[in-house]
């Protein structure tokens, strides 16, 4: 193949068409309440690992839940389980079950 | 030499073949799969007075059930007629045929079988006595089967809200159990009947039996009487080491184990084994469980957690639906280490690798502030109830106490929770960050506001050197010491034990103290060792929103209950958790301190 | 002899209005243009947030005005002080007038990237409840979908066609209609674009939480931006997911506009009367929104339903109420 | 298609009398169109167009690049209507889609910024002393086609229709961003459904294509493409449209817009060299044609006429479909017989580069 000095940019959109939707389904099925965010977005406000990274729990989640997986198991690593975010949540979600149900399901060891 | 044979003692025979064959396997293979170090400290173990204080433990716990003397006596009493009437009854009656049958050499199983193989029962004055004494003590075990039984039906009476529900192998063992004694009774009294035996019992029932249905009968009867006996003991045996039945035999071995000092450890380990095996689910667990009684989740009890465990298939579900309260462990007859094998159950479903985990923590990481020999250290949760963090300044200002700030500004949790979560190893790099601040900074002591972080700190932080305080302790000393005064004032409080600080660190009165210097102290109905749960715990993964706020509930009610006008925790998550439900002022005891605070 | 009052509209706040005037012993006379009582209900299949169907509502209403003077298919062309003059030009006249005149439905055809009324999937909220109502949801070829797009603020909260305002109720239409589809067919994914969700009714937050958590309706917040068809008829749709902060498409079987509320058209021809006055949206604007919100400037003309802006079911009926209370009491004085 | 609401779009084109600026693009890449254009206009049609030889880049390119200040641009923009004004004539006509969207969009601001205006025809007046009149009406060429499909159509020697099936061809459309999206009334159809080239099309017998990806931007974008680096956003949004439409399997692409005629086209034989990703039937590609060489060839012109050799992509298997009679051997050779240069083989062109060349020298 020839090369020109530039390569074709992978688009940016996230496609709900091509992107594996199983996982983030079955992550749903386990944790229906994770379907209830409402991207307040105090978790991440409040997150002892986010004070420190570029960690953002709502968005991470909100990225799986679209399918779109690539990175979310290294994000959700930095998270340090501490249970802030579970207690400043609105909607009452058991965010660091999220965190650990998210880990399960797209570790790469599994 | 007299034939001691008949086809009838075959079940019998199998089944103890069985029994035995399985348990020495068992325990040979969980033995050899020990660590090293766990087997060299059973060797250190042996020839020391443990093994002494082990066979007494033995006997009390094995055989009379005295933890459960404590539940309830009924309870208790049931336990010992089965557990150490048959001990009796074997005994006894080995000695009883050891005399009274013929022969040089009398097989093992004869004395089982006793009445059956005696030519005559009451030989002579020994004979007649020893008789009466077996009676007795069939009539003892026959007691507590009628307990069980009992039991059963109505639970209650035994001090039992509920009773746990068995798998099909514990049913059918259970079912056998049951039948033992009284077809024991059957079948003795039939050929007591038929060989004129006059003890109280079986005597005057075979007596009784062979006047109403004729000699004819009761002769064909016998026969099958004690077949059947023979059989249910067979069925009982073997399916004994596969139900829970296992325990009466597990827990001998447990108990020497534990007096060599071998424990379990946030890893699975092959010593779990005989912890869990030595569950005779009982269901004493179910009750103080606040999942069971509050929340309406009923399949995650201990009892069901070490059966899942044992048979190989436990659910991530049960294994992470758990507050590790603790409630469950100081009421286990057992003494299994419940939440120890909670912990470690759970690094299957949570193990991610650790690498790469945390290498943000770095010097940056640190925004801790000031420069002192006294380290305080707030904890996530405390960053959330900034009232605590105002209180404890104005304590540590009144006191006249520099304070090295780890993380007022934000920092690195403790691990606590990671490792509650089962993931051991990542809990690992958090505990080194903070361990290697705490050193960096030169601190003597570590004073926190968070009962979870101080677990973890004295248990995992090995701080040599450091000396680790609850706020609590830290507040009791400076009052002692009169670095700081407080005034007592009319207001009447009522204190929450948090589950990590009490059950889990062993402090009760420390915060008791400090509170009855400042006003007077109403105790809940279950205070310290039997304190109930916030429901917020860490340790539990799976539990959701609204069962939680259950529980929270049903604690507000009971400390609504005291009337006091105020509640005092000393934890910010139980604060948090309370605050929720509570129709009183709820308040960390650091606030209670600051507020009274005197010149 | 007693008073008689118009009432301009046949819909829940007209029924409403007229059968409480008739209770207060007040002559009224519905004015419809169409050719029965219910308006707007007639068409919709169950209400918010309790999914009673909207006849059953209709029904106790129209129990209530049994002795009630009804003129359908009859349009008023203007309101005058002594009564109202219709399109062929007669005056009827009265002591009062309550104008009932309801809203219109935001042609969707307007917001023409969305392709309604172009693409074959496209459809909006209005097509829907017809489409329960005769019991037949599907694609235009007939299959059941498997993949459902809603999208919410259709000619709300929209400069570019006009209408600035928030029509409130079709957030929880949206959200309805999301729910009655999942139960139709529970395979499918439904997905919610939405700029906001506003649930300012009894029970509507509850209801949200219930759509997401027990039905698994996914809500995504972003405008479509447009929608094309595909080679097999299906719509492809483009948005924003403002929440991630990245562009995102998908292909959908059908999508659903959720379509706004529009001040009524006759509106501005009732406005010649020098007591009405309009919005900018010009829906009416009532003498003020506290204490006189059913009044007009013109002592005898009085309003009750969405006349005066978005209102949901409940609110428009006691408008009819209040409306015709104060009726009662202008007569009496 | 149920697609009516392009007629609420109108706008008025002028009938005669055109003011012709050419396109920068369009005159080095395709400037057989160009000549098509005038040819078709003056020949076929009978209209009057003027030109000027002295008329310059309207620098667009350069301002959306960022190195042509507005003023500038504006200044430009006031000399080419000061040529009209000059040459006499009032509807303007500009071959350039880009200078189409800068003409609109420069009159649309003096309109609301007078200030500027005058200012404008200061400098203009300063540097060349030149005076202008506004024109009288701005229009595209393609909407000046367009004004005149219907008698095109009556004209017509090829209809748009496949004469071994005798269907119509199937026709994808590219409107240039810069048509209506600017300013939806200044195109006709405005911008969500423009019908500018659509309306060409069905009066010539073709069938237009409506694609998902039909509005998107053919990823040409200035900056995006004049920067190397920068190509792989300018391709992917090509690739985007490419992938779209190809299982509507389209027997060709017109677009109105130079710079999208050329890059659909040159990034077709890019993505083939790079991927090996082709769109068309047999590993080929689909041809781009603009809308001058797609009247032309309706209008019976000769395809190298029309400069259709300068297509990356082959487009014998169109002219073929259309039976448009056709010397291959006269392909590469310019009008006075001489060998102009072939392109190497590739996939887009594989086919229609083997025939043997015959260099008359």
């Amino acid at each position: 193949m020839v090369q020109f000095g530039y390569n074709i940019s992978q688009p940016r959109a996230i496609n709900m068409d091509k992107n594996d939707m199983m996982i983030s389904q079955k992550i749903l099925r386990t944790m229906p309440e994770l379907q209830t965010c409402i991207a307040c977005g105090s978790c991440t406000a409040t997150c002892t690992a986010g004070a420190i990274t570029s960690f953002n729990f709502r968005k991470v989640h909100t990225l799986v839940r679209r399918g779109e997986y690539k990175g979310a198991y290294e994000e959700m690593n930095k998270c340090m389980l501490c249970g802030k975010c579970r207690l400043s949540c609105p909607r009452g979600i058991n965010t660091r079950g999220v965190v650990m149900l998210i880990k399960q399901e797209l570790g790469e060891y599994r | 030499m007299m034939n001691y044979y008949d086809h009838f003692i075959l079940p019998f025979a199998i089944g103890v073949t069985v029994l035995f064959t399985v348990i020495l396997y068992k325990w040979i293979r969980w033995f050899v799969r020990m660590p090293q170090e766990d087997r060299r400290l059973v060797l250190r173990g042996i020839p020391t007075r443990q093994t002494l204080g082990a066979i007494g433990e033995v006997f009390m716990e094995s055989l009379l059930h005295r933890r459960i003397w404590r539940v309830n006596p009924l309870l208790g009493y049931m336990h010992t007629s089965l557990a150490f009437g048959w001990f009796l009854l074997i005994a006894v009656g080995w000695v009883e045929a050891s005399l009274q049958l013929p022969g040089e050499i009398i097989p093992l199983h004869a004395h089982v079988f006793f009445k059956f193989f005696a030519p005559e029962v009451d030989y002579g004055i020994t004979g007649g006595l020893l008789g009466n004494i077996m009676d007795l003590l069939l009539l003892f075990v026959l007691s507590g089967v009628a307990l069980a039984w009992f039991k059963r039906m109505r639970s209650k009476a035994l001090g039992m809200q509920r009773t746990t529900k068995h798998v099909l192998g514990d049913r059918i063992a259970l079912a056998a159990l049951w039948f033992i004694f009284p077809a024991r009774l059957v079948a003795e009294s039939a050929t007591s009947g038929l060989k004129h035996s006059t003890t109280f019992l079986t005597g005057n029932l075979g007596e009784w039996m062979v006047n109403t249905f004729g000699t004819e009968a009761i002769m064909h009867f016998s026969v099958y009487a004690w077949w059947f006996y023979s059989i249910v003991l067979g069925i009982f045996f073997v399916a004994m080491p596969f139900s829970r039945y296992m325990h009466i035999f597990t827990e001998i071995p447990l108990i020497f184990l534990r007096r060599y000092k071998v424990h379990s450890y946030e890893k699975a380990k092959s010593f779990d084994r005989f912890q869990i095996e030595a569950c005779s689910r009982c269901g004493i667990c179910i009750d103080p469980c606040q999942l069971q009684k509050d929340a309406g989740i009923t399949n995650v009890q201990s009892v069901y957690f070490l059966r899942d465990r044992r048979y190989n298939r436990l659910t991530q579900e049960v294994a992470y639906n758990c507050l590790m309260c603790g409630r469950c462990e100081t009421r286990c007859p057992v003494g299994i280490e419940l939440n120890t094998l909670r912990l470690n159950s759970r690094e299957k479903f949570a193990a991610m690798p650790a690498d790469n985990r945390y290498a943000y923590l770095s010097s940056a990481a640190d925004r801790s502030s000031g420069t002192s020999k006294v380290g305080y250290f707030a904890g996530c949760m405390t960053l959330l109830t900034p009232k605590i963090l105002r209180a404890m300044d104005a304590i540590f200002k009144a006191a006249g106490e520099e304070v090295w700030y780890a993380d007022k500004d934000g920092g690195v949790c403790c691990g606590r929770p990671l490792k509650l979560s089962g993931e051991v190893e990542a809990a690992r790099r958090i505990m080194d960050f903070n361990r290697d601040l705490f050193r960096k900074h030169g601190i003597t002591t570590l004073v926190t506001s968070c009962p979870i972080c101080l677990k973890v700190f004295r248990e995992d932080y090995h701080l040599k050197g450091i000396e680790v305080l609850h706020h609590s302790q830290y507040i009791l000393r400076l009052i002692q010491q009169g670095r700081i005064c407080v005034e007592h004032g009319h207001n009447s409080f009522t204190y929450h034990d948090p589950c990590e600080l009490g059950r889990g660190s062993g402090i009760y009165e420390e915060p008791r103290e400090v509170i009855s210097q400042i006003g007077s102290l109403l105790e809940v109905d279950e205070n310290r060792e039997n304190a109930l749960c916030c429901g917020s715990s860490l340790a539990n993964i799976a539990i959701n929103d609204a069962q939680q706020n259950r529980i929270s509930q049903a604690l507000a009610h009971e400390l609504a209950d005291t009337g006091a006008d105020t509640v005092v925790t000393a934890c910010p998550l139980c604060k948090k958790a309370i605050a929720r439900n509570a129709s009183q002022e709820v308040k960390d005891l650091s606030e209670v301190v600051a507020e009274a605070l005197g010149q | 002899m007693s008073k008689r009052v118009i009432v301009i509209g046949g819909g829940v706040a007209g029924m409403q209005t007229a059968a409480t005037l008739a209770g207060l012993g007040i002559h009224p006379v519905i004015i419809e243009k169409g050719d029965r009582l219910g308006g707007k209900l007639l068409n919709w299949h169950k209400l918010f947030p309790t999914f009673t169907p909207a006849g059953e509502v209709l029904d106790t209403l129209r129990r209530q005005l049994k002795d009630v003077e009804i003129m359908t298919n009859t349009e008023v062309k203007r309101i005058e002080q002594s009564g109202v003059v219709l399109n062929d030009g007669r005056l009827l006249v009265s002591d009062a007038v309550v104008v009932c005149s309801g809203f219109d439905i935001f042609r969707a055809e307007i917001k023409e990237e969305y392709g309604y009324g172009i693409y074959d999937n496209v459809y909006t909220t209005v097509d829907i409840e017809r489409m329960l109502n005769e019991g037949k949801v599907h694609t235009a070829d007939g299959h059941i979908p498997e993949r459902i797009a809603f999208l919410h603020c259709v000619g709300s909260r929209d400069e570019k066609v006009g209408q600035k305002h928030c029509s409130r109720v079709c957030c929880i239409t949206g959200v309805k209609q999301a729910m009655e589809l999942k139960e139709l067919f529970p395979q499918s994914e439904i997905y919610n674009f939405y700029m906001d969700i506003r649930m300012f009714g009894p029970g509507y937050e509850e209801m949200y939480r219930q759509a997401q958590e027990e039905f698994n309706i996914h809500f995504i917040r972003g405008r479509i931006s447009e929608a094309s068809e595909t080679i097999d008829k299906r719509v492809q749709i483009k948005a924003e997911d403002t929440l991630i902060g990245r562009p995102l498409k998908m292909t959908v079987d059908m999508l659903i506009l959720i379509v706004g509320m529009k001040a009524g058209a006759s509106n501005d021809r009732f406005a010649e009367n020098r007591g009405i006055e309009l919005y900018p949206s010009h829906f009416i604007r009532p003498r003020n929104q506290f204490v006189d919100n059913i009044c007009s400037s013109a002592g005898n003309i009085f309003y009750a339903g969405t006349v005066t802006a978005p209102k949901n079911v409940g609110e428009s009926l006691n408008e009819g109420v209040a409306a015709a209370l104060r009726v009662s009491k202008y007569l009496e004085d | 298609m149920k697609r009516n609401s392009w007629q609420e779009y109108q706008k008025e084109i002028a009938d005669d009398h055109y003011f012709y600026v050419r396109s920068c693009i369009r005159q080095n890449f395709f400037p057989g169109s160009e000549a098509a254009f005038l040819n078709i206009l003056r020949n076929d049609l009978g209209r009057d167009v003027g030109e000027e030889a002295r008329h310059t880049s309207c620098t667009g390119i350069g301002y959306h690049s960022d190195i042509v200040p507005l003023e500038t641009i504006m200044t430009v923009v006031a000399r080419q209507f000061a040529m009209m004004t000059e040459a006499g004539y009032e509807h303007f006509t500009s071959s350039c889609i880009t200078s189409f969207g800068i003409y609109s969009e420069i009159l649309e601001t003096w309109k609301e910024f007078p200030e500027t205006e005058e200012r404008t025809r200061e400098y203009l007046y300063k540097a060349t002393g030149r005076e202008f009149k506004k024109p009288k009406s701005l229009a595209h060429t393609s909407d000046i086609i367009f004004h005149h499909r219907e008698q095109i159509g009556k004209q017509a020697v090829r209809p748009l229709v496949n004469v071994e099936t005798g269907e119509p061809l199937k026709v994808v459309e590219h409107i240039g961003c810069h048509y209506a999206k600017l300013f939806p009334k200044s195109g006709i159809g405005g911008s969500e459904f423009p019908y500018v080239l659509a309306g060409m099309i069905e009066s010539w017998g073709g069938e237009v294509v409506d694609y998902p990806e039909r509005r998107h931007c053919c990823g040409f974008g200035f900056r995006n493409y004049l920067v190397q680096a920068n190509r792989g956003y300018s391709i992917a949004n090509s690739q985007k449209k490419l992938e779209s439409m190809a299982p509507y399997k389209p027997d060709f692409i017109v677009a109105n817009c130079p710079g999208c005629t050329m890059f659909l086209d040159k990034w077709q034989y890019a993505i083939a060299e790079m991927e090996g990703t082709t769109y068309g039937p047999d590993g080929q590609g689909i041809p781009v044609l603009s809308y001058e060489e797609m009247a032309g060839l309706v209008l019976g012109y000769d395809p190298w006429e029309l400069g259709m050799q300068m297509h990356q992509v082959a487009v014998e298997p169109l002219l073929d479909k259309m039976g448009v009679r056709y010397d291959p051997a006269a392909k590469y050779l310019a009008r006075n017989g001489k060998y102009i240069g072939q392109p190497e083989e590739a996939a887009v062109n594989l086919r229609c580069t083997s025939q043997p060349i015959i260099r008359k020298l």
